[in-house]
């Protein structure tokens, strides 16, 4: 029989589940694969290099265009970095509307997943069903930030302005009459916090509407149980954090084991997958949808008992209202001084991870006492995940890489930085 | 000095010796300086140790300190131009830890790669080596990760221009992209300002 | 004036006019239905997923399909470069010839039927098994990776799946006696007791998931399944590319009017009672083929995909043990036990 | 001359034209794709002839199975014509002398007595109910049951035969049971930890 | 008989009409700009690696040997359905065995893997 020659193919950028621009160069011996070699590098701004050029409050805008699903996350990573450098003290209130954003973000994160991932292994439904809710969620963004996606809210020391009181209305138009208006403006009529509120009360069913259409479909499972199964060992030398290390068993959540904001008074449980397969890492993450539900809900009542400042109050850091700014020289030259050559941060290095969607996103700054960082460091999850694509996928077949780009959660702007 | 950074400098001390040369402790993170020739295995014993037992290499970057404090009074630091820092996290004892190796050659900064003890640092290499130019010896596939195919030099060294040398651009005439020195010239909007303590009252 | 320019004609040319008018009276209609059934695919799977549907052409968007017809006849026609054109253009008509050759067989209503040859149900059979090569040929023509994979994949999945679908029909036929399809419609006169599709159940079921399965739909689209191997058609544009799209659509109403016809009682209302014979045959028939097409449709919104070989698995190691046990029983029925007037 | 001659004519000419090119044309997939035309053609001269089923299972297993095997394996092998045709030159005359000899053989049995046109009954026309498959099915499952039996013996012969043939295991696939993937359950899948949060920093 | 055939010649030679009538149409109405980048097999942005004819995949020759076996087996069958009832229990007995002797070959297949398509 003739020698089988290897098929070399292109898993290129151009195509539908590519997730971005990566581009995987598989060896296939007719369906199996062989071997994967990602080409990554096509998104590569060199976000890191650009940081080190600007003063410290300029980057926290790249930080949104790192994960471009999970925005604030990225943020907040940063930010708690130089808070931490800085040793200043972030008030309660902006911890608590850090803590509520984050889980927004990770509701955010993981229905595109769901969203993308069904779509791959071909259920269409679900994608909109999941862009549905994240409609609402992005209005929460833009009434905080005025922007859907990029949001640049959180600032060094807090977050930029309080929760708005009022939310904006839908009006009538061609597509839509009164009485549909009417109906979609009823849970906007309250504050941002009666907004969410009333999303955390529709949430839970709209997951349970997900888990009926896909968690005991036979072909779901067909596609998923048994497919890129990784051991808890391998797991951890492989560099896995967040949903795919506790996909394989590893009860290991930066919330509960390293605390950071308000995290150790929310009272809410980790779920763990036991074989580490890509139907534990659905099953899991899907929990943690309910989780991060049951979280925005407790820093709802708690935001809307105690008002109070959203940013610290040491104007060397943070710049001053702006009313106050035109008509008092003492803020106005801390404004100027603020916006024009920035605070500096005293000589050191400080590491800061927080519980991305993800995985472990962690930010690592060398300051050498400069208005601009010596050197920003940022530990993506994706590009810990990417690397194990050969190992995941060797011996499955072509459909089930597709399956494993699905579950590994993969956003090529959080890989190629 | 918390009580289990403490516990985990005295281990590494009394158990790796004079191979780490320094113990810091700042805003509770415990770095240790460790020579380049033992960094496998001090690694390796990090790893294997049952008392410090780091399973996971969470991250490893190269710094390049040529311009460091060059704003500053005292002018730029001296010694060692590139660095390798190494973040560990420990499952069981739920702790961090920072190394830090210094390649002696500046030229040729080479140091022992880790692939073997911790599999998640084979990219982690290949960036710093990609970024930086920092050599790891025993790595299994170094080659450019991040940059373009053919790209030459490393972009993330002080000495690399904020705007690189060469520029890509599409080329009506002859239908396909064309590569072409730099159009831009380099600008600073902000100046890098290093203040003295004290500075203003 | 008619007449004598009518007799002007030969004799023999004579038929051949009358059955050319006969085949543009079933082709007109179907190559609309065939529009208007991608029209409504987008609409029912857009109100199935909350969003609208296409809703910008037409009066109450009813032009929709028309406006692709014209979009596709205006796009550029690329035939790669190192592939063989002949073949490249040859692989649609292979593809639409079979799918509509096979509508000459089939009867509309007791009365209504182009050509009643004594084996038409073997005659289906035999044409849906030419469909195989448009697909091959146009992956292989178009001499590139992916379609030429895409082709392979889902010529193999076709020709596992006909083959449960022959042992479905001869369950059919075992029930009904004759291959004549106007036979076996007429043998489920009366109501919906006397329909083949109790006494079947299975084969029905398989006969169905088979025919999804062999026009590469819903949870079979591996062929094309977007997020993998990009299918056969991947070189294609303009109108050839309409013409596999016409082909997977007239396959899928093939398929849907087969089943009514042998299962659902082709054109017999479900009651044998006054208000529902008032609608004529080819009503029900309609209805029938609608219902069908309408779980098709279902079928595309709701699952996800199989992977390759779990396809494969289903059809060779799933569907032909359950048709050839249910053959058996049948002919033990018939043969051994009391109710074998079952199938009269 | 009726309307019947003209299709056969037509027919049998595509058919010949078909034949002789399946064994001159270069590329094989072509001359594969000559011969299912020269299969539908024949299929229709039995049309014409009024062998209604034999026609149709022609085209059912010959053009739907049979070619579809060799389009497979002509497309997947790359077959180069050229180097199997040049041996063309020198086989010549022995193929002549084969050819002949059949010739003469086929002349021979057809001028026998039995085969005259005399002797053949003329097909006769049947009534519009006809079914050849009933009567082709009331003969061979009665009277000539014992051949049928045997050809389902041939097929096991021929099932057989194929796979020892072919099979090729391929030995790191990764399999899936369906059964077991299909009996697993959400609950006992995932369990959610109650996890007391560590003191804090 | 034969005028019952009649039209389904017609219905093919329409067929095949349908088929090749709108594909002339666009290749005179649609614009044709070559050009070599489109002209390129689709490779997701990138150049093909080599020629495209895909290695001999000895599955796809197994599957279309047991197609045909398998098709061969419902002409058996399709005769013997239409007259089930006037041979009797005889015929049914010999297609019973027919069918057995094809069952083994079916399990010979099974437990050999030549149906796993891995």
């Amino acid at each position: 029989m003739a020698e089988i020659r290897n098929y070399t193919m292109n898993f290129g950028p151009q195509h539908p589940a590519a997730h971005g621009v990566l581009r995987l160069v598989l060896e296939l011996d007719g369906e199996v694969i062989e071997r994967v070699d990602p080409h990554i590098g096509l998104l590569h701004r060199a976000t890191e290099k650009l940081a080190e050029s600007k003063m410290y409050s300029q980057s926290i805008g790249y930080m949104d265009r790192l994960d471009y699903v999970s925005m604030m996350c990225n943020e907040h990573a940063y930010v708690m970095a130089m808070e931490k450098l800085l040793g200043v003290e972030v008030p309660l209130r902006a911890q608590y509307i850090r803590v509520m954003f984050d889980e927004i973000t990770r509701i955010l994160n993981h229905l595109l997943w769901l969203g993308a991932h069904a779509l791959d292994v071909g259920a269409m439904t679900i994608f909109l069903y999941a862009f549905r809710e994240r409609e609402d969620l992005m209005d929460c963004y833009e009434a905080v930030s005025g922007a859907r996606l990029h949001a640049t809210y959180y600032r060094i020391g807090g977050v930029y302005r309080d929760l708005p009181e009022s939310m904006p209305q839908y009006e009538a138009s061609k597509w839509h009459n009164e009485k549909e208006v009417a109906r979609m403006n009823r849970p906007r009529q309250g504050s941002l916090l009666d907004f969410i509120w009333d999303f955390t009360e529709r949430f839970p069913a709209c997951v349970d509407e997900y888990e009926t259409l896909l968690t005991d479909n036979r072909i779901w499972k067909q596609r998923l149980v048994g497919i890129g199964e990784v051991s808890p060992e391998r797991a951890l030398q492989l560099g896995f954090t967040g949903p795919m290390l506790r996909g394989s068993g590893v009860a290991w959540d930066l919330r509960k084991k390293q605390p950071y904001e308000v995290y150790d008074r929310m009272d809410f449980d980790i779920p763990v997958g036991t074989n580490g397969d890509c139907y534990d890492r659905y099953l899991v993450r899907m929990e943690e949808m309910r989780q991060a539900n049951r979280i925005i809900r407790q820093c709802v009542e708690w935001l809307r008992k105690n008002p109070g400042p959203v940013i610290v109050q040491d104007h060397k850091i943070a710049p001053p209202e702006r009313e106050t700014m035109k008509n008092d020289m003492e803020s106005l030259i801390h404004h100027f001084k603020l916006f024009t050559e920035g605070f500096c941060i005293p000589e050191g290095e400080a590491y800061a991870g927080i519980e991305h969607p993800k995985g472990e996103f962690g930010v690592y700054v060398i300051s050498d006492g400069a208005n601009k960082p010596y050197r920003v460091k940022l530990r993506t999850p994706g590009f810990a995940h990417l690397m194990s694509i050969h190992e995941m996928t060797r011996g499955h077949m072509l459909a089930d890489l597709v399956a494993v780009i699905g579950t590994q959660d993969l956003v090529l702007g959080d890989i190629d930085r | 000095m918390t009580a289990s950074l403490q516990a985990i400098a005295e281990r590494a001390t009394e158990k790796f010796g004079e191979s780490v040369t320094g113990v810091t402790e700042r805003l509770g993170e415990l770095t240790l300086e460790v020579r380049p020739g033992d960094i496998r295995a001090v690694c390796q014993g990090m790893r294997d140790d049952s008392r410090l037992a780091f399973e996971q290499l969470i991250d490893l970057c190269g710094v390049d300190y040529l311009a460091y404090r060059q704003e500053s009074a005292q002018g730029p630091r001296k010694g060692p131009r590139f660095a390798v820092v190494y973040h560990l996290l420990s499952i069981k004892h739920n702790r961090r830890l920072r190394l830090r190796a210094f390649p002696e050659d500046d030229e040729m900064p080479i140091i022992d790669s880790v692939v073997d003890i911790w599999n998640s640092a084979d990219w982690y290499e290949r960036e710093a080596f990609d970024l930086f130019g920092i050599m790891f010896e025993g790595h299994p596939d170094l080659r450019r990760i991040l940059t373009d195919y053919g790209f030459i030099g490393h972009p993330f060294r002080k000495d690399f221009p904020l705007s690189g040398h060469v520029e890509m651009r599409y080329d009506p005439e002859k239908q396909r992209v064309v590569y072409q020195p730099v159009s831009i010239e380099p600008r600073m909007l902000v100046p890098r300002v290093i203040r003295e303590e004290g500075y203003g009252g | 004036m008619l007449t004598n320019m009518w007799n002007w004609f030969p004799g023999w040319s004579q038929t051949v006019i009358i059955d050319l008018g006969l085949i543009i009276v079933i082709v007109l209609p179907l190559m609309l239905g065939v529009a208007y059934l991608t029209y409504a695919e987008r609409k029912i799977i857009g109100y199935m997923q909350m969003r609208i549907g296409p809703n910008r052409v037409g009066p109450r968007d009813w032009l929709q399909p028309i406006a692709d017809a014209l979009k596709l006849l205006l796009k550029e026609i690329i035939v790669p470069t190192n592939s063989n054109k002949f073949l490249f253009l040859l692989a649609p008509v292979l593809a639409i010839g079979p799918a509509l050759a096979a509508w000459a067989v089939i009867p509309f209503s007791d009365t209504l039927v182009l050509a009643n040859i004594d084996a038409s149900l073997l005659f289906i059979l035999a044409l849906t098994s030419m469909g195989v090569y448009g697909i091959i040929i146009a992956g292989w023509a178009a001499n590139s990776k992916y379609p030429f994979l895409g082709a392979m994949r889902s010529a193999a999945q076709m020709v596992a799946y006909e083959i449960a679908m022959g042992f479905a029909l001869v369950g059919v036929l075992m029930a009904a006696g004759s291959l004549n399809l106007r036979e076996i419609g007429l043998a489920q006169a009366g109501n919906i007791s006397d329909w083949y599709l109790w006494p079947l159940l299975p084969l029905f079921v398989v006969y169905f998931i088979s025919g999804v399965a062999e026009t590469n739909r819903a949870p079979f689209d591996v062929a094309e399944g977007e997020s993998e191997i990009v299918g056969f058609h991947l070189e294609y544009s303009g109108m050839s590319f309409a013409m596999f799209f016409l082909a997977e659509y007239a396959n899928m109403i093939l398929i849907a009017t087969l089943a009514s016809i042998m299962f659902l009682g082709a054109w017999h209302p479900p009651f044998d009672v006054a208000p529902f014979t008032w609608i004529p045959g080819l009503g029900w028939l309609a209805v029938k083929v609608c219902l069908m097409l309408f779980f098709m449709l279902w079928f595309r919104a709701t699952f996800p995909r199989y992977r390759y070989d779990q396809i494969m698995r289903l059809g060779w190691k799933v569907f032909i043990p359950v048709t050839l046990v249910w053959i058996v029983v049948i002919g033990g029925a018939i043969f051994l036990s009391p109710w074998g007037d079952v199938f009269h | 001359m009726g309307f019947e001659q003209i299709l056969f004519y037509f027919f049998a000419g595509v058919l010949l034209f078909a034949a002789t090119m399946v064994i001159t044309i270069r590329n094989p997939v072509k001359s594969a794709l000559f011969l299912v035309l020269a299969f539908f053609n024949a299929a229709a001269l039995w049309i014409l002839l009024e062998a209604e089923f034999l026609a149709i299972v022609l085209v059912l297993v010959y053009v739907g199975a049979v070619m579809v095997l060799f389009l497979f394996v002509v497309m997947m092998l790359d077959i180069n014509l050229v180097k199997l045709r040049e041996g063309f030159g020198e086989y010549l005359p022995y193929g002549g002398l084969v050819a002949v000899l059949l010739v003469i053989e086929l002349v021979v049995v057809l001028n026998s007595p039995q085969f005259g046109l005399g002797e053949m009954p003329d097909p006769v026309g049947q009534a519009a109910d006809y079914s050849n498959t009933r009567e082709l099915g009331r003969l061979l499952y009665t009277t000539y049951v014992y051949p049928f039996e045997i050809a389902a013996l041939l097929l096991l012969v021929a099932i057989i035969a194929a796979i020892t043939l072919t099979m090729r295991k391929r030995k790191d696939t990764r399999y899936q049971n369906p059964a077991q993937q299909m009996s697993v359950q959400a609950k006992d899948r995932l369990r959610v930890v109650k996890m007391p949060a560590e003191r804090k920093g | 008989m034969l005028e019952n055939y009649l039209p389904i010649l017609i219905f093919i030679i329409v067929g095949v009409l349908v088929g090749v009538i709108p594909q002339v149409l666009g290749w005179f109405i649609a614009p044709q700009r070559p050009d070599s980048e489109k002209l390129s097999p689709f490779e997701c942005g990138f150049e093909a690696f080599e020629d495209s004819r895909m290695k001999f995949d000895v599955r796809y020759y197994l599957v279309a040997i047991l197609f045909i076996i398998f098709d061969l087996e419902i002409a058996f069958l399709f005769p013997w359905a239409v007259v089930l009832r006037e041979i009797g229990m005889f015929g049914f007995v010999a297609m019973m065995l027919f069918l057995g002797i094809l069952v083994i070959g079916f399990i010979y297949e099974w437990k050999k893997g030549a149906l796993e398509w891995e």
